[in-house]
């Protein structure tokens, strides 16, 4: 149990969410890469506070945040795709690109 | 009394915007001349009042924006006034010659008092931000003048052109001025303090930096050669009236820069680099003329002319900055001259675009193979063409002769080989005007047949001449008796020559 | 004061004449006759008075002078007598009774006058050209035919050229230290700009006074009416080169080269011209190419040194050549033509002028005891006395040559009247009236008189021609015109000499053509290449964009068309990444923050 | 000893279960395998030994991951994963991307000499957390509430088809709520 | 430094921030009983919310700089800037919004929605710890994400999506930096934040602070986080995206410049390199997409993006050139106000989408015409309009911060600038053919008119005016 584990835990599921990230059609999929990341940055803040700064409580109030960010993400998220399912009853990204160049 | 002058034209145009558009227009348009000749009687007041080489006078000073060293600073002096006059003569001749302006009166009289305004304050500004901020507007103003009542679509591209091209050039100008404010201790924009303070003596890189900057944006507004491919373009797509404004007063603006800004404020650089705007000088002078004499639009040809004649000014402000060789007197006489010629240009080259306007007015072209004879039916016009022609070219008892005789006595010493070779320039633009005036009024009658002929090719007009003979008079007035403008210019041009070489 | 009148009144009745245009024609040529009658009043109180005037000009040292000394007195007579002849002469031409003519000629007169009489560079600069400008004005005075615009440009534009000249010299005046450009102060130059101003003001002086290489304009300018003509060639225009030469001989001394120079131009001159103009067919050319020849003497003159000698022979040719030409322009009014052949019987027709005519030639041709025969004694001696013979004989050959043309110019008109009427002449009806006649009278008496000139004013000419040299050249005279008697009918014109030695065509080949070409060749430049290189930069970063995207459509504003398809280009570059694929923009900023991170790592 | 265990364990759990994420077909299935990694990561976080959190993370992942799979079901096709079927765009680029991320990543993580430890885990983090957020961070804690308040306001802008006043009219007069299916307490 | 000493939890200290919230709950409370067409009760409200915090702003600006909430939150000379500069522009917008959501059913939400947006914008200029600072992020974007789709039109759903994706994204980057710049500094909090960068390892450091950069980056909208902006721009209703290509700059760059200043310390970091680079990209980018844009929101977006690469600048000498603060404030008041009145043009003409649909404007709306050219000149930088002198003082203090080239590269920019925005004014000024005003030039309504001529002349007055303004935002 290192720092150095930690993290390559952290960046490997920080690879694979980014992987999601990039490659879902459908948004919610997407969102389920971005949630991945999150996750590998929880283990990551975890290690940091534990194996660096364990006497503050700064890493710990970041996940906090970090959880409530994933809630208020997730939550603005489904909204989004209501709002864009009931408008034009697509949940892809690839479906909804009128708006370029 | 300055800021009065500067912005009375500023305020008739808010004024005149809450005017219905509906109005006659000659309600517009005789505000704008009477706004005009108020102008140019408090100029002539100021003028009156002037003490030659007394510095700068009717100074008005203000803390604008104390933070980074912007005032509103405005005053006069022997540079600046004759310039200030020019402007205020041109407007008003613009503002007569307007008469028969009919296309959407209201907006063309705001924007030319706004053009006004902009005009004046740009010459009696003594604040590097200050000359920006009317350097900037000039554009802006002018623009809307190509692109509004010029010719066509055509005129919208050379607007653009217009805008783009010498915007860089104000930007480059802008940045100059920063490295200037951030050479002096304490930061300022304020010119008077600069050349007090002479912030880069000694030179160096950053100090040629600065200088290149500065040169640029006023090589761009003067223009010289390669600066100049606007112009053309410019000017036979602008109104007659904005044509006149454009040569008259706005190429004034780059060539009074370098002597109220870059020569003072720089003179260990501008020694330095002297050289060069000699050359750039020369190059101009006879490229100008060269080009001009191939031309065969009259407008264009007008307009290349005033390269030529600009770079003059850029040879006479260039031989000033060397030292070598050289005596005083020699190179007072230069930057006098270099001063006379904007005086002369402007009134002499503001004449010739007002009378193409009148000759595209009556035939619609300005190709000069569709014209000839005029002279027959045109009798005044012809001779009021020849002798702004003739005027241009150099001839002695007008304006031009006095200030480009200053010009080459007063440089041969610094650069006799570039002297000898922009004299050159005059019998060019002698060969040049003389063909002009040979293809448009003498020989056989020709007129062309444009759509809507037959159309009466009528003689000028009386707004036309009140607008244009008073020009060539006062350049005839300088011409013949030149003491009392060169009483002016002199001691402030001693004074420079004084500056650049200490 | 007396000065400021001399030079304003002309100048200023000139212009007000100009100006006012048609509205005064009818009372113009009155009115011209009576400004003359009063400039040369003031000439003659000026020339006693001598007064020196000035005022400022320029700079503190540069000012307006003005002064008249000897030779300016004799100048400023001779062009007033010119003036009124001319204008006496032109009120009785129907075609110049115009107050556009007598206001050019008036201004021309006063520019002149200021000339003569000015003591700085500066103004004489300025009356030179002005000089220039009206002669354009005066031979294009027929501004509906072409060639006499033509005419009128080549005379402008080569005078010109020359007064360049006096610009640089102006210049390098200053530069030596001259700062008051005084002509008087002109010699103390130093050495290397000694030099300079000599030059400059002795192509100034060659160009106007038409001496070689710039003789043509002369010819050209013989399309303008014969009174111009009479003017221009005798005592202005053409002569101010002369005078400003005599002038200025204490310049051309101390420079070494400048005097020999322009006594070798002004023998040259003398020599060829005179037999350019031998070989004319045309009155007037023939009297054009004769002027060359005759100020060829006064410009030898100014180079030897002979301040007197030249004066004289200017006076006096100013007179003979006024006289003749008037007398060309009589004819010409009356029978509409000057080609010698068709002018035969001319003078047994109208007898006045063909006396008047015949002892101007006698004159010009040197004959005893006639004017030009003692000036150009006068003129050789001062040649001799500097021991320049072969400049003497050249001198002598131009003598010989000046009888030979006037010869034949009087064998042509006094020919019998041929039996029939050449095509295109006016019939012989017209009159040769009042107006015309009494100047040629009073001008030939001028010419035949003012010989006498040095013997009235005793010792003033200084040297003085032996009594050898006067017999030598009067004999020649005779000679050449008995000879020339005999076989006018035959003289030949050889093909370089009737066109002027070739002179305008090398002008043109030489300095008009070239520059015209370099004119076209850089507006050409001008719209096609520094016109579009205005953004040479945003192009050359186009040029990848525009690999990618080939299909940049040609822009409706050709104006800006180079830098507005590169930019178009950067801007359809700029925009390709906005997909509007969500996944493309992930991919696109993660790869973009990766780099950053990698930038800055490395930077570091 | 154990712990090292259980580490690896949890690591190589809350790896395949993410991974799985993107292979799974069923919706239904990826949700769970979306919450096992969490779960895994939960309990990562109690070996670090905050207790607290890790609790906080396992509850919260349980509900969010409950709303995600009715969403999925809700919006998706293919809910059950009844036919294979791939939804992904630009995978090789996307792959490329993230296994270069991880790369970097990892190359980073073990080149770079990371800090040491400075001080020691207080006795009770959850009471050292707890101080954090009434004291230094309150105003943080506060900016999220009021983020979470501002997210329902959005959320029900967005999602709601039908406001208050095409229930109740414009004056919000009507004595009856207009609604296409009836809902509420009184349904 | 630490604890309960320096503990300020005085909520006095706070405002106008209270304000806007207390503005926001009220609001939406109220507009639940309110009938549909005295919705404007609310927009009063937070109008007058709006001018009490501007009140409160001046009064505090009177008093010294000071650290609330533990080191969280600074009350300095840039937040009180950032206060009044985003109320203003949140009065702008609740003006120049008259028209198009005056009696819309969701108009209580809509001021809610904007007001709670410039809460979290405020926070974030303040933010002076990592963890305030991305929960202002989280604050200062949900809410925009809902006005984007307020309208529920195809292309505003569409431009909501984006939205959000792209502020997901990037904030899961900004999160992951955070984390990595706490695990090598040891802390989140700016002050002790600076002391563990210095001696922290140079690669993850940098990684941290680029990831923190990429979020704020997506809130201001420069390069690479500007990819929303044009869509956003171009599918959501002017007055929206007047208020989203506005009001998160401003906090978002406050907070850029002061985590820089206070937080990393440039010895370890080249941080005024990176964001020099970010800066020339950002400009040069958005002028280059702008060129050729047919459409009017669409050339405003892309011109937005080139304005946040000059205020770039400005960032990048901070701390180096005396005059980046004033600059990058007076730079931002002088943008806010004037892109806010080109937007105000847009939303007076609601039918004109395209440049060529304002063909004639200048004959049938002469004054509208005026504002415009006005604004758009103002964006340009033409003297006297606020952005001149913006522009002035930060080309200066790119100049005396060592980026002279910088400088140079934003000189060559504004003249290219110069082209599209000619693009836009040029078919204005063009005669129509037609006597009667076109259909597309119908006017939306007063109120988006009278926001324009407002914004107009607070444009060119803001620059005459400079003088005053300026020393206020020099730091004390």
């Amino acid at each position: 149990m290192t720092l150095e584990l930690f993290l390559l835990l952290a960046a490997a599921l920080f690879a694979i969410g980014l992987y999601g990230a990039l490659s879902q059609q459908s948004i919610v999929m997407l969102m389920m890469g971005l949630e991945l990341m999150l996750n590998g940055v929880i283990v990551a803040t975890a290690a940091f506070w534990y194996f660096v700064a364990p006497g503050g409580a700064d890493g710990q109030v970041l996940i906090v945040v970090i959880i409530t960010a994933m809630a208020v993400e997730m939550a603005a998220g489904f909204a989004v795709v209501t709002a864009l399912y009931r408008a034009r009853r697509v949940d892809m990204t690839d479906d909804a690109a009128d708006l370029k160049g | 009394m300055l800021s009065l002058i500067v912005f009375l034209p500023a305020a008739a145009a808010a004024v005149l915007l809450l005017v219905s558009g509906t109005a006659p227009r000659r309600v517009f348009i005789g505000a704008w001349i009477a706004v005009s000749a108020i102008d140019l009687a408090l100029v002539v007041a100021v003028w009156l009042r002037l003490v030659p080489g007394g510095g700068f006078q009717f100074e008005q000073r203000a803390d604008w924006m104390p933070t980074v060293g912007i005032s509103y600073h405005v005053g006069v002096d022997g540079l600046s006034l004759p310039l200030v006059a020019l402007t205020a003569v041109l407007f008003g001749a613009c503002a007569v010659f307007a008469l028969r302006e009919t296309r959407r009166v209201k907006p063309y009289v705001t924007l030319f008092l706004g053009l006004q305004t902009v005009s004046l304050g740009l010459f009696v500004a003594l604040d590097l931000i200050l000359f920006f901020l009317f350097f900037d507007l000039s554009i802006v103003f002018m623009y809307f003048l190509i692109a509004g009542w010029g010719h066509g679509e055509r005129a919208r591209a050379a607007a653009l052109k217009f805008f783009l091209y010498t915007f860089l050039g104000s930007l480059a100008l802008l940045l100059g001025f920063i490295l200037l404010y951030l050479a002096a201790r304490p930061h300022t924009f304020d010119i008077v303090d600069l050349i007090a303070a002479d912030p880069l003596a000694g030179g160096g890189v950053y100090a040629a930096l600065t200088l290149f900057a500065v040169g640029v944006g006023l090589a761009v507004k003067t223009p010289t050669v390669p600066f100049h491919t606007w112009l053309p373009p410019a000017h036979t797509e602008a109104p007659a009236t904005g044509s006149a404004i454009l040569a008259g007063v706005l190429l004034k603006m780059g060539t009074y820069g370098f002597v109220r800004i870059a020569m003072p404020i720089l003179p260990d650089t501008w020694r330095q680099f002297a050289l060069v705007a000699v050359v750039v000088g020369v190059v101009s002078v006879l490229y100008g003329a060269l080009v001009a004499l191939a031309q065969t639009n009259l407008k264009r040809m007008i307009a290349y002319t005033s390269v030529n004649h600009m770079g003059y000014v850029i040879l006479g402000v260039g031989a000033a900055g060397i030292l070598a060789g050289t005596d005083e007197q020699a190179r007072q006489l230069a930057t006098t001259g270099a001063v006379t010629q904007m005086v002369a240009h402007g009134l002499i080259t503001g004449a010739l675009f007002l009378l193409t306007g009148v000759l595209y007015d009556r035939g619609h072209t300005y190709d000069m193979a569709a014209y000839s004879g005029l002279a027959a039916r045109t009798p005044v016009f012809a001779a009021v063409f020849a002798v702004a022609a003739f005027a241009s070219l150099g001839l002695p008892g007008f304006a031009g002769f006095i200030a480009e005789f200053q010009i080459f006595t007063g440089s041969l010493s610094a650069a006799p080989v570039a002297t000898a070779l922009a004299v050159t320039g005059i019998l060019i633009t002698a060969g040049l005007f003389l063909l002009a005036v040979q293809r448009l009024f003498l020989g056989p009658l020709r007129i062309p047949d444009a759509p809507g002929s037959p159309r009466p090719f009528a003689d000028l007009h009386r707004s036309e001449i009140a607008a244009i003979v008073p020009l060539l008079a006062v350049a005839t007035v300088i011409g013949v008796l030149p003491r009392f403008l060169l009483d002016v210019i002199e001691p402030a041009s001693r004074a420079l020559v004084e500056l650049v070489a200490r | 004061m007396l000065l400021w009148w001399l030079i304003g009144v002309p100048l200023l009745s000139g212009a007000l004449l100009a100006v006012t245009g048609r509205r005064a024609d009818r009372a113009a040529p009155v009115a011209g006759v009576l400004v003359a009658v009063a400039v040369l009043g003031l000439a003659v109180a000026a020339a006693d008075a001598r007064p020196v005037v000035d005022a400022p000009l320029l700079l503190a040292g540069i000012r307006a002078g003005f002064a008249v000394d000897g030779l300016s007195a004799l100048m400023v007579i001779t062009v007033a007598v010119a003036t009124l002849a001319v204008l006496v002469f032109s009120g009785g031409d129907r075609d110049l009774r115009t107050s556009r003519f007598v206001g050019f000629v008036l201004l021309f007169a006063g520019a002149m006058l200021v000339t003569v009489t000015a003591a700085t560079l500066a103004v004489l600069l300025m009356a030179w050209e002005v000089m220039g400008a009206m002669s354009w004005a005066l031979i294009g005075y027929q501004w509906r035919e072409p060639e006499s615009v033509r005419a009128a440009g080549t005379a402008f534009l080569t005078t010109r050229f020359a007064d360049l000249g006096l610009y640089v010299a102006a210049g390098a005046a200053l530069a030596g230290g001259v700062g008051s450009l005084a002509l008087a102060e002109l010699p103390s130059a130093p050495t290397p700009w000694l030099h300079v101003v000599a030059a400059g003001v002795v192509l100034a002086a060659l160009g106007k006074s038409a001496q070689l290489p710039f003789s043509f304009w002369l010819s050209q300018a013989m399309h303008g009416p014969s009174p111009v003509s009479a003017l221009l060639h005798s005592a202005t225009m053409v002569a101010a080169g002369a005078y400003l030469l005599l002038r200025l001989i204490p310049l051309l001394e101390p420079t070494g080269w400048a005097g020999p120079l322009v006594a070798w131009v002004g023998a040259a001159t003398a020599v060829l011209l005179g037999l350019v103009a031998v070989a004319q067919s045309d009155l007037k050319q023939l009297l054009a190419a004769s002027t060359c020849a005759q100020i060829g003497f006064m410009v030898l003159a100014a180079g030897a040194g002979g301040v007197a000698g030249g004066a004289l022979q200017l006076v006096a040719h100013a007179a003979t050549k006024t006289l003749l030409f008037l007398a060309a322009g009589a004819w010409l009014v009356v029978l509409g033509t000057k080609q010698l052949g068709e002018l035969r019987g001319a003078a047994r027709r109208f007898p006045v002028v063909g006396v008047t005519f015949t002892v101007g030639a006698a004159s010009l041709a040197g004959l005893p005891p006639l004017s030009l025969w003692v000036s150009k004694d006068a003129v050789l001696a001062a040649v001799l006395e500097r021991g320049w013979v072969p400049l003497y004989v050249a001198g002598l050959a131009g003598a010989v040559i000046s009888a030979v043309y006037s010869a034949k110019a009087v064998w042509f008109v006094w020919q019998p009247v041929p039996a029939r009427t050449p095509a295109g002449a006016r019939a012989a009806d017209g009159r040769v009236n009042a107006a015309m006649s009494l100047p040629l009278v009073v001008l030939a008496a001028l010419a035949a008189l003012l010989g006498l000139l040095p013997t009235l004013a005793s010792g003033s000419l200084a040297p003085a021609p032996a009594v050898w040299e006067l017999v030598l050249s009067g004999l020649l005279a005779a000679a050449a015109i008995a000879v020339t008697w005999r076989s006018a009918a035959r003289i030949g014109a050889p093909r370089p000499l009737a066109s002027w030695l070739g002179l305008e065509r090398a002008a043109h080949a030489v300095i008009v053509h070239p520059t015209l070409a370099l004119a076209r060749f850089l507006a050409r430049f001008d719209d096609r290449f520094l016109d579009r290189s205005v953004d040479a930069a945003a192009r050359a970063t186009g040029a990848v964009a525009r690999a990618l995207d080939r299909r940049g459509e040609p822009l409706v504003d050709g104006a800006v068309r180079a830098v507005a398809v590169a930019a178009r280009s950067l801007g359809r570059l700029a925009r390709r990444p906005q997909t509007g694929q969500v996944h493309q923009y992930y991919a696109q900023a993660a790869a973009a923050l990766a780099l950053l991170a990698l930038f800055v790592i490395v930077v570091r | 000893m154990a712990s090292i265990v259980l580490f690896w364990v949890l690591a190589v759990a809350a790896l395949v279960f993410g991974f799985l994420v993107f292979r799974l077909d069923s919706m239904a299935r990826v949700t769970f395998a979306l919450l096992a990694s969490f779960l895994a990561v939960a309990g990562l976080v109690l070996l670090l030994g905050l207790g607290y959190l890790g609790v906080v993370i396992a509850l919260m992942m349980v509900i969010e991951m409950v709303i995600m799979a009715v969403f999925m079901i809700m919006f998706m096709m293919n809910p059950a994963g009844l036919m294979p079927m791939s939804m992904v765009h630009n995978k090789t680029g996307s792959t490329a991307i993230a296994l270069g991320t991880f790369v970097l990543l990892a190359a980073g993580i073990l080149l770079v000499d990371w800090p040491s430890r400075q001080g020691s885990p207080s006795p009770d983090p959850t009471f050292a957390l707890g101080e954090a957020l009434m004291g230094g961070q309150m105003l943080t804690m506060m900016t999220l509430g009021v983020a979470l308040f501002a997210t329902i306001v959005a959320t029900v802008v967005l999602a709601t088809a039908r406001g208050r006043y095409d229930r109740l009219g414009d004056d919000l007069r009507a004595p009856r709520a207009d609604d296409p299916a009836g809902g509420g307490v009184g349904r | 430094m630490t604890g309960a000493s320096m503990m300020n939890e005085n909520p006095g200290a706070l405002i106008p921030e209270l304000l806007l919230l207390g503005g926001a709950v009220v609001g939406l409370l109220l507009g639940a009983w309110l009938p549909r067409c005295r919705q404007w009760l609310v927009r009063l409200l937070a109008a007058a919310a709006a001018l009490a915090g501007l009140a409160a702003t001046a009064a505090a600006a009177t008093r010294p700089g000071e650290v609330a909430f533990g080191t969280s939150y600074a009350i300095d000379t840039l937040t009180h800037a950032t206060r009044a500069i985003v109320l203003v522009a949140v009065l702008v917008a609740l003006a120049l919004s008259v028209d198009a959501t005056a009696g819309h059913r969701r108009e209580t939400e809509f001021v809610v929605l904007l007001q709670l947006g410039a809460l979290g914008t405020i926070l974030l200029g303040g933010a002076n710890d990592l963890l305030l600072l991305f929960a202002a992020f989280l604050l200062a974007s949900v809410p925009f994400y809902a006005l984007a789709g307020w309208d529920k039109s195809t292309l505003g759903t569409e431009a909501a999506m984006k939205y959000y994706l792209s502020g997901a994204f990037l904030g899961v980057a900004m999160l992951t930096g955070t984390a990595v710049l706490y695990g090598v500094g040891r802390s989140t909090a700016y002050g002790p934040l600076r002391e563990g960068l210095t001696v922290a390892p140079v690669a993850a450091a940098a990684v941290g602070l680029v990831a923190v950069l990429a979020g704020l980056l997506f809130k201001v909208g420069g390069v690479p986080g500007h990819f929303w902006v044009p869509d956003v721009t171009d599918g959501t209703p002017a007055p929206v995206a007047a208020i989203v290509t506005t009001i998160p700059k401003i906090g978002g760059l406050g907070a850029m410049y002061r985590l820089l200043l206070v937080a990393i310390p440039a010895d370890t970091i080249d941080w005024p390199l990176l964001v020099a680079g970010l800066a020339a990209v950002s400009m040069t980018l958005g002028n280059l997409a702008a060129f050729f844009q047919t459409s009017v929101q669409r050339l405003l977006a892309y011109s937005t993006i080139s304005q946040v690469g000059y205020l770039l600048i400005a960032v990048a000498v901070a701390g180096r050139a005396g005059l980046a603060q004033p600059a990058l404030l007076f730079y931002l008041a002088g943008y806010a106000i004037t892109n806010l009145g080109a937007f105000a043009v847009v939303a007076a003409l609601p039918s004109a989408r395209t440049l060529e649909d304002y063909r004639g404007m200048a004959r049938h709306r002469p004054a509208l015409a005026t504002a415009l050219v006005v604004c758009l000149l103002g964006l340009i930088g033409t003297p006297p309009t606020a952005v001149f002198v913006g522009k002035l003082t930060v080309f200066t203090a790119a100049v005396e911060g060592g980026f002279a080239w910088l400088a140079v590269v934003a000189v060559v920019n504004t003249v290219a600038s110069v082209f599209y925005y000619l693009r836009w004014i040029a078919p204005a000024f063009r005669s129509a053919a037609e006597q009667a005003p076109p259909a597309v030039l119908e006017s939306g309504g007063a109120a988006a008119a009278v926001s324009a001529y407002a914004c107009a002349a607070a444009a060119v007055l803001l620059g005459v005016g400079a003088g005053a303004v300026l020393p206020l935002l020099s730091p004390a």
